[in-house]
């Protein structure tokens, strides 16, 4: 049963990621597709620990640990970039 | 190690209302009509979404094995502390890029 | 609370680093223990010169309650972001709103600003160079006053206590 | 999912060496990003694709593969010092000849 | 090995002349002479064996597997060679002493001949044909130093550049055919390839060693079509033509093919081969040489000519035609060294050759004149000189030969005709040189008569040339005997080397050739004019031409081959791929192999069709490259999670925090790149690209389906099976980096050192154009570090650090090391930089990051030579437990020791990357708050 | 315990690695320990080619025997390239040390990186280590390449890079499928698994064996992947354009040793697979080379020819299979490598002695101080190049002829050998008397003779002449390095039974 729910989880998870990609790739403008491919790395979290969950293995803890940390550092280089245009000045 | 029957209902629960949440945060970003707007959608419900999985997380891994699972409440703490500085960051970069905005807004961006 | 020495630059984020490294080592014990207070002791030594006006904290009580509050917000506040995603947009007020500052310390006002982004249907936009204001965008909003209002009075205040009495 | 898998590695070494064969830098170095984003997944495959069976001993009831994944994680730090590299040495073209062109144009031979 | 002594002692002898170049000029030439006179007395030595008959052979082994020995042969032939070589090297020498100018570097002149000298008696000496070609090419090369002696002269330069080409090219064919002659005899010793003329005749590939061999003759002897080098190399010094184009250069042709007469000839092949070029050459060399008004031009043709006629002989194949061809060798060589000389001194006293302008010189230079006349009375064929023996001997063999059929008649025709102009132009080197009216506009007036010792060389030979004609018998006859039998390889028939055979036709061929010269000759005011009208046909401009038609070809050629466009070479490489690939693909029975294919999960799907929509958009949209870039960053981000959904943690780890790098340094770049690319290549040429791209899609993700298909055996049971025991790690993919191949880890952690340091020295000293506006046209924001970003980075630095060390103490039993505490570390350093700037961190964190991946390195290093020291293998790594009191048990491993080199090497090069990128706009920030 | 064989890897790794700790040290002291460390690079590789006459030698790093662990395998010719290497790279360095390195950064610290992945491609016995190697002396090549920076490096550089890293995601691919079928890295081992393999798998091991030639060839700049390398090499720093004669030759020698071994006898369907593809494309590369070399507008262009040129040479040559063809090609790829470098160096001389505005580009230039030694030396460089006698290119030259039969294979190696040495022979001629005699009467704007870079120069070149007169024990060697090539078995052998040490001390 609890199998069952990850599994739903996850089916909710793979829409909310569709949903996500439908943005990046509708944009329109840039700022919006940063924002979608933060949001989908925040997805990518959610993903991660479901995965752990239905694997019973706490093995991804780190994976989405690191996801949060790097998405963080991708969407403010992005960012940055569209700012200042150098991100190390 | 057996997990009890209700905290597997519980933990359930967490990762359902978690996965919704993050699932509110992306019909956000793909239904509200400007930036600004969707820029509340994920940073505020993916954050609750990704708590709430954390909390389930925790509760499913500390029933797993010996003691208890807390390292999991890290991501959120991370992920609170990081949200509002990207969301600000793109919101700057937005203003700068004077993206449009839906004509009901109310006050002015600033000029970047 | 005048810790701070050569030897010893940041007492709480020591402080921090020895709890943050019980969580990442997902047990606590004597070894744990002693490998946390030495990183926390190391590691600040290490990183003090990228922080060199830290805030000072003056009633760690008073910010346990405003940590409480903002997480009982958040979770308010999502339930309430998601009806408004899930109901129709049309009705919707996205405002820009320019918010005073009371604050003047980096740090604490960078608190207040990640605050609001975290709560209820607000997102710190922008801070206007002199540090005196603060840009919010509310993704429905009534009443900008009242936002202010709200803020000033749930946040701000006591976080000018925590990090500014002395000055205040 | 081995067929989806092989699809999914065509697909992008099919778009890398598109990129690859464009006639700027920045877009053939895109390409080989993509392209050694390719031939990592290529080069794990070959320890077969498992399913929760990390090589972490005790962890797990099966244990993949782990020497595709050294050998892949060497490739990924390897490959990212080349990339860098050559992105440097775009910029470096840049400077020198005031071109991002590789195909032969743009800048007085 | 008095023989190879001969050889060696000039090649020796070549470093005298420049030891004593300073030393005064005839000490100079009589050092040289030195080594030419002791080979003289050697070869003396051997001359008694060598008339009665025998052939001294003497071998020192060498070289077996290349059959390349140093072994060296003298028979008649090579005596009479090496003897002609050595005499008229000592006169020449003799000779030069006068003929160069003071400011002629005299020492490295005689160095230049000595080492010609030495080359020429190796290829006659030779018994090796691979040694023989040693020299043949050392000659080639030591002749084109001599020619191009006057180096500063565009003649000089080009006429050595032409022989050098044409005999060095002839040289290797020559190389050819001798190497195949190896394989056919199965030795390159000369007395096993004589001996074996049936068996080379015999063999499929007979035809192919002729041409070959032939080949390497003409151009060597200026056979036509090859004979266009000759009259250029008259460039050089007169000595030098006096030397090379009398008795050594052009004979080593006519030498070998008398060398290989055994071997080779008998065969109609040869005949029409060697026979036709001979005759064509006889006679466009005599009718030529009358037209030059160069003295040297004139001698040059007269050269080609009679070359033509002793190839003629040997194509005659009979034996008595060799026998004339080589006492046609040995006059030739006495004449025509003498004439050189002689125009060497006209030319030295009056400062021209032209013909036109030297007249009359009689009057001032009687003895020379006289000496020369001789010579040249003798290069006519005048009776009671050496000349006209040997050219009777050839008409009457022209005479003798049918194999033509019923064109016979054109050889003896021939050889009449060609000595018609022979003695036309012998008359006109007499008649207009020395009488004819007087000197026009000479650069030297008045001419006089040498000096003394300039004339000795010329009256000895002029004395030869009058003893060999007048009494035979007496003076060459042994000589010519001998020499002749080594070439035929056996008895000589009669013949009779009388001035009177009687009133026959080769006489009268002789009467018509002598009256029918005369009367050209005093026709040839009308011949010139009838010649100058001929459209002018001059081998070296043909072949100049040739040369830079060629070059310039080769240049179109090769440019249109490497056009600078990095999309061709990978289009070329792509195809070659796909071919070599395809080719070995396209024979696999079925793609799909006999393991079952596992089901397909909806996630799993999912994100693979995100993975592919980035990946395509990436492709799509890679005009709009940060839109690009970002869609790039969303197939990192799914490659990651792909490699968690299949469990591989630690690679999911490492590619996140490596593709964050990448997109960090991507953008970095794309500041100073241009944001679009215009559209520049064709639909058409983008719809090959995409076949192209697709065809290696398909390659790889066949490649791919094909091994994922098929069972397999790995050793990777060893790795799960020791890695606690001998590694003392449960992560089974640490302990391999670290451990089990850590030597790769080893090399890898050295790449990322390198790329740091290499890109430092590429960043150092470069300047970019920072845009002033953004891919948008507007001007860019004003904050350039936004103070919640540099409140957070300052918040997450330690705290990240802290992550660090717990992937990296984790690593070796939980997924995590040093690579990725490496990036995690330098990931929050770069969030510094990127928040605060690269001076205000430079400024507060004054690492060298040199020194950090220099002791990454160092310290990985290190730790694998530890292990030497306990006698194991380089990398041995070993670990232990310890109970430490109140903490518990500790695993202590030198693969820890190992993984800090790894984390410092990956820390270090990764900001000597990037932190330094930062300088690259010149410290905008700070320069703007100013 | 012998630990010989991993020294010509390690001792460059530790002072390129200390060279960067000494980044702001004197650099008389840094030149000091790069020469130092280089030229002890020559009696290591000699008391190894002198140890791998006995027997090939194994060194299993880590102590993880084979096919588990990395094994650093020495058998003659590994050792016979080690030496060549140090040779080489002794003249390079030493050129460089009079100014040359210091043009940019850390030319010393790159420069013993670049040999530490040389020697490494020479000695490993692992597939993927050798892929490890072949990225390490890229990237060293990469940075040395562009060394000096400049508008022309930085072009031809960029191109080589690109190149590159496409050639390295092929090499992973096929090292990947190879993997994925026979579940090996080892080399050895992988002989064993291959000619094991069953009809099925055949064509896509040959698919990916396929796709290494590719790599390969790419390094060894074989046709039609060559096109990198004139350019490349003609804008390298000479003293690196120097060492890079030894870049393709590992090409080569990875396809020596991968092929034989691997898709050997033995490998059933896929015995001598590339040979089929090896033969024309060296024919091409012959005569592409040549062709070049014809149309090159500056010196080192042309050298740069002629060493695409020699690679064709060793291509045809190592195809004919035959112990002494290798004999041949083996002589032939050290005198190539070895003159290619002398007139590297040659050429960067003369590019300083004629000034900047001449350079070595093949037109009339300024007169020379010293111009009749420069062209005495270039002179017998030429010829040995060309192949003429009496140097060791001639040598060279008749072993591949003599050993090619007097076949189909004979007529064509013999038109293409002999038209291409016709070429390169006018194509010298040209270049030569243009730069050496050919002068406008003004004295040089450039540089005076540097006595210890004609040293450099001249030791290279004076190998020629001692290859000549060593040529008897050289062959010797050479004969049995064929044998001991051509012996599969052996090397299995050898690899395989490798032991791991048990005591300490190796006593």
């Amino acid at each position: 049963m609890f199998q069952n729910v990850v599994l739903l989880c996850l089916a909710i998870m793979s829409i909310s990621v569709v949903l996500t990609v439908m943005r990046l790739i509708k944009g329109p403008d840039l700022p919006d597709r940063v924002l979608a491919l933060d949001t989908l790395y925040i997805n990518a979290i959610a993903l991660i620990m479901l995965m752990g969950l239905y694997l019973r293995s706490d093995l991804f803890f780190e994976a989405a640990l690191l996801i949060a940390v790097m998405g963080f550092v991708g969407t403010v280089a992005v960012a940055k970039h569209l700012l200042r245009g150098d991100i190390i000045e | 190690m057996d997990t009890p029957q209700w905290l597997e209902w519980l933990v359930a629960a967490l990762i359902l209302v978690g996965s919704l949440f993050a699932l509110v945060g992306s019909i956000g970003l793909w239904k509200l009509p400007d930036f600004f707007m969707r820029l509340h959608g994920p940073t505020k419900a993916t954050t609750l979404g990704v708590g709430a999985l954390v909390i389930g997380s925790m509760l499913f891994f500390s029933a797993q094995r010996e003691g208890i699972s807390l390292h999991e409440v890290l991501i959120t703490i991370f992920l609170f502390m990081t949200a509002p500085v990207s969301a600000n960051l793109l919101a700057k970069a937005a203003m700068h890029q004077r993206l449009k905005r839906t004509e009901r807004t109310r006050g002015e961006p600033w000029k970047q | 609370m005048r810790l701070r020495s050569k030897w010893l630059p940041h007492p709480l984020l020591s402080l921090i680093l020895l709890l943050t490294w019980q969580l990442l080592m997902n047990a606590t014990s004597v070894g744990t223990l002693i490998m946390g207070a030495i990183l926390g002791w190391v590691i600040p030594l290490i990183t003090h010169v990228f922080w060199p006006n830290p805030p000072t904290l003056q009633r760690p009580l008073v910010l346990l309650g405003f940590v409480l509050r903002v997480l009982f917000d958040i979770v308010i506040a999502n339930m309430q972001v998601a009806k408004l995603i899930l109901g129709p947009t049309r009705q919707l007020q996205p405002t820009f709103v320019e918010y005073p500052l009371q604050l003047t310390h980096d740090f604490a006002i960078s608190l207040l600003a990640s605050t609001i982004s975290l709560t209820p249907g607000t997102v710190s936009a922008d801070l206007s160079d002199d540090r005196r204001t603060l840009l919010i965008h509310g993704l429905n909003v009534t009443d900008a006053d009242e936002l202010i209002r709200t803020i000033k009075q749930r946040y701000e205040t006591p976080l000018l206590e925590v990090f500014e009495c002395s000055r205040t | 999912m081995e067929l989806l898998y092989s699809i999914m590695l065509g697909v992008l070494t099919m778009s890398g060496i598109y990129l690859i064969l464009r006639a700027r830098t920045f877009p053939v170095v895109m390409g080989l990003t993509l392209l050694s984003y390719a031939v990592n997944l290529f080069l794990f495959a070959m320890g077969r694709l498992n399913t929760g069976m990390p090589a972490v001993l005790g962890r797990a009831d099966g244990y993949a593969d782990p020497l595709p994944q050294a050998l892949v994680l060497t490739a990924i730090v390897i490959g990212f010092a080349m990339t860098a590299f050559a992105l440097i040495l775009a910029l470096r073209a840049l400077g020198e000849l005031d071109s991002d062109h590789v195909d032969g144009k743009g800048d007085q031979q | 090995m008095t023989l190879a002594l001969i050889v060696l002692l000039p090649l020796f002898g070549s470093l005298l002349p420049l030891a004593t170049d300073r030393r005064g000029r005839s000490l100079c030439a009589l050092a040289t002479m030195l080594a030419p006179a002791i080979g003289m007395f050697l070869l003396w030595r051997h001359a008694e064996g060598v008339f009665a008959g025998d052939t001294l052979v003497q071998s020192l082994p060498w070289l077996e597997r290349v059959g390349l020995h140093l072994s060296f042969r003298l028979d008649g032939l090579s005596f009479l060679f090496a003897l002609m070589i050595l005499g008229i090297g000592l006169l020449v020498i003799l000779y030069a002493r006068y003929y160069l100018a003071k400011t002629d570097p005299m020492g490295r002149f005689f160095a230049y001949l000595s080492l010609f000298m030495a080359a020429m008696l190796g290829v006659v000496l030779s018994e090796n044909l691979l040694l023989m070609m040693f020299f043949w090419e050392l000659t080639s090369l030591s002749s084109f130093l001599l020619i191009s002696y006057w180096s500063h002269s565009t003649d000089a330069r080009k006429g050595a550049r032409m022989a050098l080409a044409v005999t060095g090219g002839g040289g290797l064919a020559l190389l050819g055919g001798v190497l195949l002659l190896g394989q056919i005899v199965g030795s390159y010793e000369l007395s096993d390839v004589l001996a074996s003329g049936d068996l080379i005749r015999g063999h499929a590939l007979y035809p192919v060693v002729l041409v070959l061999v032939l080949l390497g003759v003409f151009t060597k002897s200026a056979q036509f079509p090859f004979h266009f080098w000759l009259p250029h190399a008259m460039a050089a010094p007169t000595p030098v033509s006096a030397y090379l184009h009398s008795a050594t250069m052009v004979k080593a042709g006519v030498f070998l093919l008398a060398r290989l007469y055994p071997a080779l000839s008998d065969t109609d092949m040869w005949f029409f081969l060697v026979s036709i070029a001979g005759m064509t050459t006889l006679l466009l060399g005599a009718f030529t040489a009358l037209f030059k008004h160069d003295l040297k031009g004139l001698l040059a043709y007269s050269t080609i000519s009679h070359l033509g006629l002793i190839t003629l002989l040997f194509g005659l194949d009979t034996e008595l035609a060799a026998v004339a061809a080589v006492f046609h060798i040995i006059n030739h060589a006495t004449f025509k060294a003498s004439l050189f000389m002689a125009a060497g001194i006209i030319d030295h006293e009056t400062g021209t050759r032209d013909m036109r302008r030297i007249n009359g010189l009689w009057r001032f230079m009687p003895h020379t004149a006289t000496l020369a006349m001789v010579a040249a009375s003798a290069m006519a064929g005048v009776p009671l000189l050496n000349g006209f023996l040997s050219k009777e001997m050839f008409f009457t063999e022209t005479l003798q030969q049918h194999q033509f059929g019923n064109f016979s008649w054109v050889i003896p025709l021939v050889a009449t005709l060609a000595g018609v102009f022979s003695v036309a132009y012998s008359l006109r080197f007499i008649h207009d040189v020395f009488f004819n009216g007087k000197p026009v506009n000479l650069p030297k007036y008045p001419p006089h008569e040498p000096p003394r010792y300039m004339k000795v060389p010329v009256e000895i030979l002029v004395a030869l040339c009058l003893a060999v004609g007048l009494v035979p018998a007496f003076t060459v006859a042994a000589l010519l005997e001998v020499s002749a039998s080594a070439v035929v390889g056996g008895e000589l028939p009669y013949y009779s080397l009388s001035i009177w055979h009687g009133l026959n036709l080769p006489l009268m061929m002789s009467v018509v050739a002598l009256v029918a010269g005369v009367l050209v000759y005093a026709w040839r005011r009308r011949l010139f004019e009838w010649f100058d009208g001929l459209p002018p046909l001059d081998g070296k401009l043909v072949f100049e031409q040739a040369v830079q038609g060629a070059v310039r070809r080769a240049g179109q050629f090769t440019l249109l081959l490497e056009n600078a466009s990095l999309q061709r070479y990978f289009a070329w490489m792509l195809i070659a791929a796909l071919a070599v690939t395809g080719f070995w693909l396209w024979q696999v029975p079925s793609l799909k192999g006999s393991v079952a294919l596992s089901p397909v999960d909806g996630v799993t799907l999912m994100g693979m069709l995100v993975l592919m929509a980035g990946a395509l958009a990436t492709a799509f949209w890679h005009r709009q490259r940060l839109v690009a870039l970002i869609m790039l960053s969303v197939v990192g981000l799914m490659v990651a999670l792909a490699f968690a959904r299949f469990s591989a943690p630690d690679l999911a780890l490492t590619q996140l925090s490596v593709e964050v790098v990448t997109i960090v340094l991507l953008m970095l770049a794309l500041f100073f790149l241009p944001h679009r690319t215009p559209t520049e290549s064709s639909s058409l040429r983008r719809g090959r690209d995409w076949a192209l791209a697709g065809l290696a899609g398909l390659l790889v993700g066949g490649l791919s389906f094909a091994v994922l298909t098929r069972p397999y055996e790995t050793i990777a049971g060893f790795f799960i099976e020791n890695s606690y025991k001998g590694g003392g790690g449960t992560n089974v993919v640490n302990v391999i980096l670290v451990d089990f191949r850590g030597f790769d880890t080893l090399g890898e952690i050295s790449v990322l050192a390198i790329a740091g340091v290499g890109i430092y020295a590429l960043i150092d000293g470069l300047r970019l154009r920072v845009p002033e506006f953004d891919s948008m046209g507007r001007n860019w924001a004003r904050d350039p570090h936004p103070m919640m970003l540099v409140n957070l980075s300052q918040v997450i630095l330690p705290l990240a650090l802290l992550v660090s060390v717990y992937i990296f103490l984790r690593g070796h039993n939980l997924p995590g090391g040093g690579f990725i505490a490496g990036l995690i570390t330098a990931v929050a350093l770069i969030l510094q930089y990127m928040a605060s700037g690269e001076q205000w961190t430079t400024q507060r964190w004054g690492v060298n990051y040199h020194y950090v991946a220099g002791l990454g390195v160092l310290i990985a290093g290190l730790t694998g030579l530890g292990s030497l020291a306990l006698g194991y293998p380089f990398l041995t790594s070993s670990f232990g437990y310890f109970h430490v009191p109140l903490v518990g048990e500790v695993e202590l491993a030198t693969a820890m020791l190992f993984d800090l080199g790894v984390y410092l090497a990956v820390v270090g090069a990764t900001l000597l990357i990037l932190a330094n990128l930062g300088k690259l706009s010149g410290s905008r920030a700070a320069r703007e708050l100013l | 315990m012998n630990h010989l064989p991993v020294l010509p890897i390690v001792l460059p790794m530790f002072v390129g690695a200390l060279l960067l700790l000494l980044a702001r040290a004197d650099m008389t002291f840094k030149r000091g320990l790069s020469v130092a460390a280089t030229l002890a690079q020559i009696p290591i590789a000699w008391v190894l080619m002198n140890q791998a006459g006995d027997a090939v030698q194994v060194y299993a790093a880590g102590n993880w025997v084979a096919p588990f662990g990395i094994v650093l395998v020495v058998d003659r010719l590994a050792a016979l390239l080690l030496m060549l290497t140090a040779v080489l790279a002794s003249a390079s360095v030493i050129y460089a040390i009079r100014g040359d390195d210091s043009l940019g950064r850390n030319f010393h610290s790159l420069f013993q990186f670049q040999l530490m992945g040389i020697n490494g491609a020479f000695l490993t016995g692992d597939l993927f280590n050798l892929f490890v190697f072949f990225e390490i002396l890229l990237i060293a090549s990469y940075a040395l390449l562009l060394h000096g920076a400049g508008s022309g490096r930085v072009r031809a550089g960029l191109h080589y890079v690109l190149l590159n890293l496409f050639g390295s995601a092929l090499f992973l691919i096929a090292v990947g499928t190879l993997y994925g079928l026979t579940g090996t890295l080892n080399m050895a081992d992988m002989a064993l698994k291959v000619a094991q393999a069953s009809e099925a798998d055949m064509p896509i091991l040959g698919a990916a064996g396929m796709l290494l030639l590719i790599v390969f060839g790419l390094k060894s700049a074989m046709v039609p992947l060559y096109f990198w390398l004139p350019r490349a090499y003609s804008a390298a720093t000479p003293a690196v354009a120097a060492l890079f004669a030894i870049m393709t030759k590992v090409g080569l020698y990875s396809i020596l040793r991968v092929y034989p071994l691997v898709f050997g006898d033995e490998a059933g369907a896929l015995a001598h697979m590339a040979s089929d593809w090896l033969w024309p494309v060296g024919l091409l590369t012959i005569g592409l080379g040549a062709i070049g070399a014809l149309a090159a507008s500056t010196l080192n262009g042309l050298v740069a020819y002629l060493v695409v040129l020699s690679v064709g040479i060793l291509l045809a040559g190592i195809t004919l299979g035959s112990h002494d063809a290798m004999v041949g090609s083996l002589y032939y790829l050290v005198h190539s490598t070895l003159i290619s470098g002398a007139l590297f160096l040659f050429s960067g001389i003369l590019a300083r002695t004629r000034g900047p505005r001449f350079s070595v580009r093949l037109i009339a230039g300024p007169q020379l101080p010293g111009g009749a030694l420069l062209g005495g030396l270039f002179f017998i460089a030429a010829i040995s190049i060309v192949g003429m006698p009496p140097l060791s290119g001639f040598i060279g030259k008749v072993l591949i002829l003599g050993s090619a039969g007097t076949g189909v294979q004979a007529a064509w190696l013999y038109t293409l050998v002999l038209l291409s040495g016709l070429i390169v022979l006018v194509a010298l001629s040209r270049a030569g008397s243009t730069l050496f005699w050919r002068n406008d009467g003004v004295p040089a704007a450039g540089e005076p003779l540097d006595p210890l870079r004609m040293l450099a120069a001249g030791a290279l070149l004076a190998c020629s002449p001692l290859m000549v007169l060593m040529a008897a024990p050289l062959l010797d060697y050479l004969d049995a390095t064929a044998s001991q090539l051509l012996d599969h078995a052996g090397y299995i052998d050898a690899v395989l039974s490798v032991e791991a040490v048990t005591r300490g001390g190796g006593a």
